[in-house]
């Protein structure tokens, strides 16, 4: 019968391995956990000075030449975001652990630290099909949207002064189209599944989606009229003084909650609601197709903290200790600060979700249209009242 | 098939490496699907609770079977859910496991006598490993999951399934015209 | 196809959707399988299918002793353990004329309250995960931890104890178990609080439950529904009060109800049990004696004739059991009176016309124990 | 440089609008629609116009496919039949005629081209084009209320 | 106002749920650390059965069969023989079939000499079903392996270090409280 | 150098693709979609010419911007028409409407 | 800010799509190659629908409600298309922009006001 030898007493052991918690090592775990930090900033620096001080070296810095430096530090973003996933979703898992009284991962790695890895290789490793209900071309194409459209908005995102890739005049009507755009990704892949709760989760998505997009439109012209322009670059240096959030407090609590829709999240994850609608959206998907929607969702939940706090919170304004702005050293801190502001923001949001049950959609939609929105009319208003009494 | 080996042993020493490592991560990342039958899911539940914490080994529940990598049959399958759960393992994406927790979904426990009760999930589905109990602890799931994980990670073990697959499908009814099983 | 019983009228509507809610579903806390017919997320229909998890209990009890009964009825309504064993129990000594000490009364029904306080933390952490809070369910089942704990130290099994036996329990309380009681009930007392905080006072939990699901206190009686379910519509039923057995009347408690018979209601009403079961827990902690008899005497082959109808008040309801005997030492019929399949009878009630995401709330405020509804 | 890039977004551009004018699935045409509005944003990035090639993005290519996404599924048309033959002739026909009079009209003449700053346009927009622009929106108003007006209409 | 006052409202009971939740963060987990520290089940705990032989290494069986009989699972399945010197009965075969068993402990609670008694041992997942197919060697093993077990009539058992068997104290006997009050009573009285 | 010329030459070709979707197209919503790409081909008419002719450089820009509300306009309208037809119809395809007022 | 930033700004944005795009496929396709083509048991392939076979598919009618929400979501975006360049030129405009805004704005809560009052913002399913 069986092909596995059976043991002398009949019982098989499990064998100890992992990181004992007994023997725990607390410099081993910090370091391994810093290793992310650091990781992080690395990424950060050499994707906007590395890249760009390589290509001034080369010489190669016209033409194709930006094309391709472009593309490398797009590369080096993904990269980038990838290390931001599996430092949020252990981030997550810990703290919900926390929080919860237990440990969360721990075994693997130092206190758990490369878990996520593992995660991901097994993601790697998994099968990844195509239902025969499923509309093979959008099945495949929702991932790859929702993914792009999230992990797109890194394209304005200002890391420190002058650290963005493309710190466009119309960086905020860009946000607005890529955040259309990753709601796209979700109605897509939830109404080409051919599964039923995918269809429901893909109604939510845009149910939502619609809900949302308005105010969060409004909060950006409230902004907008306040900085006096559209630029993120901009909009951060005007805050060198007082930031946004004292002058535009209504718009910023309207923001918070409409990234909290954006990002599908606790209060507001009707599209995936993991208990009404098994998965929701990407109930079909498995393998790496399933890993992007999960990549999205998690870079996305540093890219919007990341983005109250270049609206509302100084972005990468920090005490400079005489550096130099511009340089290589006050980038590298200013960059710093900006990550800790965000790594604030971070948190808030998973304590949110430690904490808050579900609403449900048609109240997400009629908050929305009736509170919200005619809020942020009248936020955007007050900001233009204001600009011209304080101008 | 892929590069990875499933079932037969990988071809040579780099694709081998290479299955070692993936293997690796799978056994250290398996997410069970969410699938409470009887009594025995409420220790199941109990196992992710701050007592034991199987999240300490990297596992939550996926919900959907497209996601999830090992399916725990908790508790008592009867004639009606086992082609549920037929389906169910068949929709899971591979590679897939099945652990069988507690005497029902062994061999039909207690309830064996009964003309209702699949004798066995194993009768259903190819099971990896079998825990005994009624209902077993929290803490003997979590052993029948590290069981599992050192099955998946070794190499001894990995390519050595105890039943190839099930070959009694006396439990389920006949099926259809169309060469399905029908619903009710 | 027979599996669209009940749907045929709206086969081929195009604009609704015929979805599975089931067998396998987080929310479903078990095996039901509801057949929902959806008009974008408003529910038309709601069949709810059961079996799933049908295991014989009674034919299967019919062909074993009386003694070997009782730990097959552990497993139907397998969150509150014990407390299925004692409709058998009481029934056949009430046929039997077996006598009961009181110590032995005393201690069944701390075991009844602890196990029933089990239940309703069960119950709000998995409500609270259909909700989508994830943390009070860790909570809850961390303090189900402790209860389980006492009773492992006592009856040998966390779950389903098989302890209750023909004249009293199996076995004598552990030497620390009213230490342990005593300090579960202080630590219970500062878990309340929270759990208010996260649960009741939550303004997201209002905004889902407040006016959802409604069952009309006519319709409730109607139904059969028992237990909080049927409390929580406004009728203060409770057999506990109403034909007391072993130490209940000994015992002061109120029985919580409300008018509103929303779903926020029965979520209240089970608050407000598991601080009246504090309550009686502490009076019994008080009364019983630290030693003395735990068993009566009872024979060792029962042999029965008669019949007879037990109910209880368990965590769900009305539990009953009607045994017949004919003098052998094997019931000749059991039939068992589920609270939970009674409070499934609303499902259709409820679920139609309300909202998808109302109907997870309502039926995890229903609290379906599938051992129970399926037997 | 300038001229690759027209060339390619050109080419993609009708490519994709090629697709959404003939493939039957909807779903897929409605997809290729935005692409084509979104390649189209990059034109007005090449004509110097930022500002104009955001609200091209966030509008046509993002709002305005999710709404014929809506309307595909609440009709349930996701495929739309093939074209008759006599309908192919007449739409070639017309396409060739356009095609015809638009050269006439095409003219080879180059100059500079520099951009315009979200901040002239808008200056632009409030200075010489005030009257239209609250006409626009007593239009969107009353877009507002004749949609709603008609779709809330009971049908029978 | 009322409308402000709700929100408020509002916003104070979500921020209390918050901070509700946040504190335990400086709470230490109760987790026990299962694999890698071995967990301290209560004597009464039932987690398998074991079939205990004497101190001197004989049988403490006496075959008579009312476990198999008390058996709700009907999973015990004995035969025996005379034991043609001496009285009694012999084991032929004694097997339990503990893929089945529902470890409720009927047995135990029939036997008249205590000698199937229910241990704590766990940890008996397999890959394979025959090992769990318990025959008499394996139950014996399973008492051998195992430091402390529980009957009803001799209450909780412990073997000691050099290998005898012992009533263990009376705390960790189910009604061991009335053990443990009795010195306390006499104290009183004298 | 990227001319007037390409702009012109290019947004007549998209116009000739949008006239031909229009009448091809038997599906209602399709043809929606095939007016919309008329009416982009406009606006990138009118943004190339100003690009290259206008010195303000945002006269073109603001018809374009209008042009893109006109869109949104005519394509709320336009759908809620559709709706209209396909809930007394029961399909939005041209020639089967038609069939059906016969 | 001149042409060529905006020029540059552009191109990003689609190098980023691009890139994008092909670093998801490439992990996709790295995937599949890893793990082939596994074998496809008769309902597999089915839509998941806890357990059961579905009954019907998904090609179900949309609630009328959806189009109204997503009318109103695409005019109030256009409507911030248009007041984008407004925001950004307001310093350069004073008073003159803000009253225009303001009227703006107000025809347009005009329209959210009616569609209040119509009923059409109670979702309804
Ligand atoms: S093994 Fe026991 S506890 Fe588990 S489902 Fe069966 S009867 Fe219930
Ligand atoms: S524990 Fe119960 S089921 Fe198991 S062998 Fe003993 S009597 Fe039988
Ligand atoms: S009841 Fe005890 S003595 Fe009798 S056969 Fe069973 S184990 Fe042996």
């Amino acid at each position: 019968m069986s092909l596995i030898p059976i043991p002398e007493d009949r019982r098989f052991k499990i064998k100890l391995i992992g990181y004992d918690p007994g023997r725990s090592r607390p410099w081993l775990e910090r370091f391994v956990y810093s290793l992310y930090v650091v990781a992080f900033w690395l990424f950060v620096i050499a994707t906007y000075a590395g890249v760009p001080a390589l290509f001034d070296w080369l010489g190669w810095d016209g033409g194709w030449g930006y094309v391709v430096m472009r593309a490398l530090q797009v590369v080096m973003l993904f990269l980038l975001s990838a290390v931001i996933a599996l430092m949020l979703i252990l981030a997550l898992r810990k703290y919900l652990g926390k929080v919860q009284e237990r440990y969360g991962p721990m075994h693997y790695g130092p206190a758990g630290g490369i878990q996520t890895v593992f995660d991901a290789l097994k993601l790697l490793g998994k099968e990844d099909f195509v239902p025969a209900a499923a509309d093979w071309l959008t099945f495949r194409l929702a991932p790859a949207v929702t993914f792009v459209s999230s992990f797109a908005i890194f394209a304005v995102v200002p890391f420190a002064s002058g650290w963005t890739l493309a710190d466009s005049n119309v960086g905020l009507i860009y946000l607005i189209a890529v955040s259309t755009l990753s709601a796209y990704g979700v109605l897509l892949g939830g109404a080409s599944s051919g599964n039923k709760w995918a269809l429901i989760g893909a109604l939510r998505a845009g149910a939502q989606m619609v809900s949302y997009e308005v105010p969060l439109a409004l909060v950006f012209l409230s902004v907008a009229v306040w900085s006096g322009s559209m630029s993120l670059g901009k909009i951060v240096d005007a805050q060198l003084g007082v930031w946004n959030v004292i002058p535009l407090f209504i718009p910023f609590v309207l923001y918070v909650i409409s990234s909290l829709a954006e990002l599908k999240h606790i209060p507001f994850d009707f599209p995936e609601a993991e208990s009404e609608l098994i998965a929701g959206y990407n109930v079909e998907y498995s393998g790496m197709s399933f890993a992007f929607f999960f990549l999205a969702e998690f870079v996305e939940l540093f890219l919007l903290p990341a983005l109250i706090v270049v609206f509302f919170f100084g972005g990468w304004h920090g005490p400079l200790f005489g550096l130099e702005p511009g340089t290589l050293a006050a980038g590298a801190l200013q960059s710093l600060y900006f990550s800790v502001k965000t790594a604030v923001w971070v948190w808030i949001f998973l304590w949110i979700r430690a904490t808050l049950p579900r609403y449900r959609d048609d109240q997400l939609m009629e908050f929305a249209w009736k509170a919200m929105i005619p809020l942020a009319l009248l936020g955007l208003v007050l900001a233009a009242y204001m600009r011209l009494i304080w101008r | 098939m892929g590069l990875l080996g499933s079932d037969e042993r990988p071809r040579d020493i780099i694709l081998g490496t290479l299955d070692d490592l993936i293997n690796l991560a799978r056994s250290r990342s398996m997410w069970p699907l969410t699938f409470g039958i009887a009594c025995c899911a409420i220790e199941m539940m109990a196992t992710w609770d701050p007592k034991v914490d199987a999240d300490r080994f990297g596992m939550f529940f996926r919900n959907t079977p497209r996601q999830a990598d090992v399916m725990i049959v908790s508790g008592t399958v009867n004639k009606k859910l086992a082609k549920r759960l037929r389906r169910l393992y068949d929709q899971m994406a591979e590679p897939k496991w099945v652990i069988s927790m507690g005497a029902c979904a062994n061999q039909g426990g207690p309830f064996r006598h009964g003309y209702s009760v699949v004798e066995g999930v194993d009768k259903i589905v190819p099971v990896d490993v079998y825990i005994p109990g009624c209902p077993p602890r929290p803490e003997a799931l979590l052993q029948a999951l590290l069981l599992l994980r050192d099955k998946i990670s070794d190499r001894e073990l990995r390519y050595k399934r105890p039943q190839e697959i099930a070959t009694d499908y006396d439990v389920f009814a006949e099926p259809g015209e169309d060469g399905r099983i029908p619903v009710l | 196809m027979s599996s669209t019983i009940g749907l045929e009228p709206v086969l081929g509507r195009s604009d609704e959707m015929i979805v599975n809610m089931g067998p396998q579903h987080p929310a479903t806390h078990g095996v039901l399988r509801v057949v929902i017919g959806l008009e974008g997320e408003r529910i038309t229909r709601a069949v709810p299918h059961i079996g799933y998890l049908h295991r014989n209990h009674e034919k299967i009890e019919e062909s074993r002793t009386y003694f070997q009964v009782v730990p097959f009825t552990d497993r139907m309504d397998y969150v509150s353990g014990t407390q299925n064993e004692l409709p058998v129990v009481l029934a056949v000594e009430d046929l039997a004329g077996i006598e009961v000490p009181e110590r032995a009364k005393m201690i069944r029904t701390m075991f009844f309250e602890l196990f029933r306080i089990a239940s309703h933390l069960v119950w709000m952490g998995t409500a609270m995960l259909d909700l989508g809070a994830i943390t009070p369910f860790l909570y809850t089942f961390w303090d189900r931890e402790i209860i389980l704990g006492i009773v492992e130290r006592t009856a040998g099994a966390r779950m389903l104890p098989n302890y209750y036996t023909f004249g009293g329990v199996r076995r004598d309380l552990h030497p620390h178990f009213f230490k342990d009681v005593a300090e579960f009930l202080d630590h219970l007392e500062k878990r309340m609080p929270d759990y208010e905080h996260l649960v009741l006072e939550n303004p997201i939990v209002h905004a889902r439950t407040v006016g959802v699901g409604v069952l009309s206190k006519e319709r409730a009686v109607a139904r059969g529904v028992s237990g909080p379910v049927l409390r929580a519509s406004g009728v203060a039923y409770d057999v506990r009060k109403a034909f007391p057995y072993d130490a209940y009347p000994e015992v002061e408690f109120e029985i919580p109800t409300s008018d509103a018979g929303d779903t926020y209601a029965r979520f209240w009403v089970r608050f407000q049990e598991i601080y009246q079961s504090v309550k009686i827990l502490r009076q019994l902690l008080e009364k019983t004696p630290k030693t003395g008899p735990f068993k009566g005497r009872a024979p060792a082959r029962l042999k029965i004739s008669g019949e007879r109808y037990r109910a209880v008040e368990n965590s769900r309801g009305e539990l009953g059991v009607y045994v017949v005997g004919d003098g052998g030492d094997k019931p000749y019929r059991i039939k068992h009176r589920g609270a939970a399949f009674s409070n499934l009878q609303v499902i259709p009630d409820l679920f139609i016309g309300a909202k998808f995401s109302d109907a997870i709330a309502i039926l995890s405020s229903l609290d379906p124990v599938f051992g129970e509804i399926d037997r | 440089m300038s001229l690759t890039a027209f060339y390619a977004l050109a080419a993609f551009i009708l490519l994709f609008a090629l697709l959404a004018v003939t493939t039957a699935n909807m779903v897929r045409a409605a997809l290729s629609l935005a692409v084509t509005f979104f390649l189209i944003a990059g034109l007005y990035v090449l004509l110097g116009s930022p500002a104009l090639a955001a609200i091209q993005f966030m509008v046509n290519a993002s709002a305005i496919p999710i709404m014929t996404l809506f309307i595909i599924m609440m009709t349930q048309s996701r495929n739309s039949p093939a074209p008759k033959s006599w309908q192919i002739a007449l739409g070639a026909l017309a396409a060739a005629a356009a095609l015809v009079f638009f050269r006439v009209a095409v003219d080879h003449g180059d100059s500079s081209v520099a951009s315009a700053s979200p901040a002239v346009l808008g200056e632009g927009l409030l200075r010489a084009a005030l009257l239209p622009f609250e006409v626009a929106s007593v239009l969107l108003l009353l877009a507002m209320v004749g949609a709603i007006v008609l779709a809330r209409r009971r049908a029978g | 106002m009322s409308l402000l006052n709700e929100v408020w409202q509002a916003v104070k009971a979500i921020g209390t749920g918050m901070a509700t939740v946040h504190k335990r963060v400086y709470e230490e987990a109760p987790t026990e650390f299962y694999p890698y520290v071995e967990l301290d089940l209560p004597p009464v705990s039932v987690q398998s059965l074991a079939l205990v032989e004497n101190e001197d290494g004989t049988e403490r069986c006496i075959v008579c069969l009312q476990c198999e009989r008390a058996c709700p699972s009907q999973v015990i399945s004995i035969e025996r023989h005379r034991n043609p010197e001496g009285k009694g009965f012999l084991i032929d075969r004694f097997d339990i079939d503990l893929v089945n068993c529902m470890y409720c402990s009927a047995c135990v609670e029939a036997c008249p000499v205590s000698s199937i008694v229910t241990i704590q041992d766990f940890e008996l997942s397999t890959y394979d079903l025959h090992t769990l197919k318990a025959d008499i060697d394996f139950l014996h093993e399973q008492a051998r392996r195992s430091k402390k077990w529980y009957s009803p009539k001799l209450g909780v058992e412990i073997r000691t270090e050099d290998g005898r068997i012992e009533k263990a104290p009376p705390e960790m006997q189910p009604g061991g409280l009335a053990e443990l009050l009795k010195p306390a009573a006499e104290e009183e009285e004298s | 150098m990227v001319t007037l010329g390409h702009f012109l030459l290019l947004s007549g070709l998209l116009m000739a693709i949008g006239l031909y979707g229009v009448l091809t197209r038997r599906n209602l919503i399709a043809v929606l979609m095939s007016v919309e790409i008329l009416l982009n081909a406009a606006a990138l008419a009118f943004v190339s010419v100003a690009a290259y002719r206008d010195p303000h450089l945002f006269a073109g820009q603001i018809f374009a911007l209008f042009i893109i509300v006109v869109a949104a306009a005519e394509l709320s309208i336009g759908f809620a028409i559709l709706l209209n037809v396909y809930r007394s119809h029961g399909v939005v395809e041209s020639d089967a409407i038609s069939e059906m007022r016969g | 800010m001149d042409y060529a930033t905006e020029l540059q700004a552009g191109t990003t944005v689609i190098v980023f799509f691009l890139v994008g795009l092909a670093i998801v496929y490439m992990t996709i396709g790295i995937a599949r190659l890893l793990v082939g083509v596994r074998p496809k048991p008769e309902g597999k392939l089915d839509a998941y629908e806890s357990g059961e076979i579905p009954i019907g598919d998904t090609n179900v009618r949309f609630n009328v409600n959806y189009y109204i929400f997503a009318l109103l979501f695409l005019l109030f975006d256009v409507e911030a298309a248009l007041l984008f360049p407004w925001a950004v030129a307001y310093d350069k405009l004073g008073w003159l922009g803000f009253f225009e805004a303001t009227i703006f704005i107000v025809i347009l809560a005009l329209g959210l006001v009616y569609a209040w009052r119509r009923g059409v913002l109670k979702w309804v399913y």
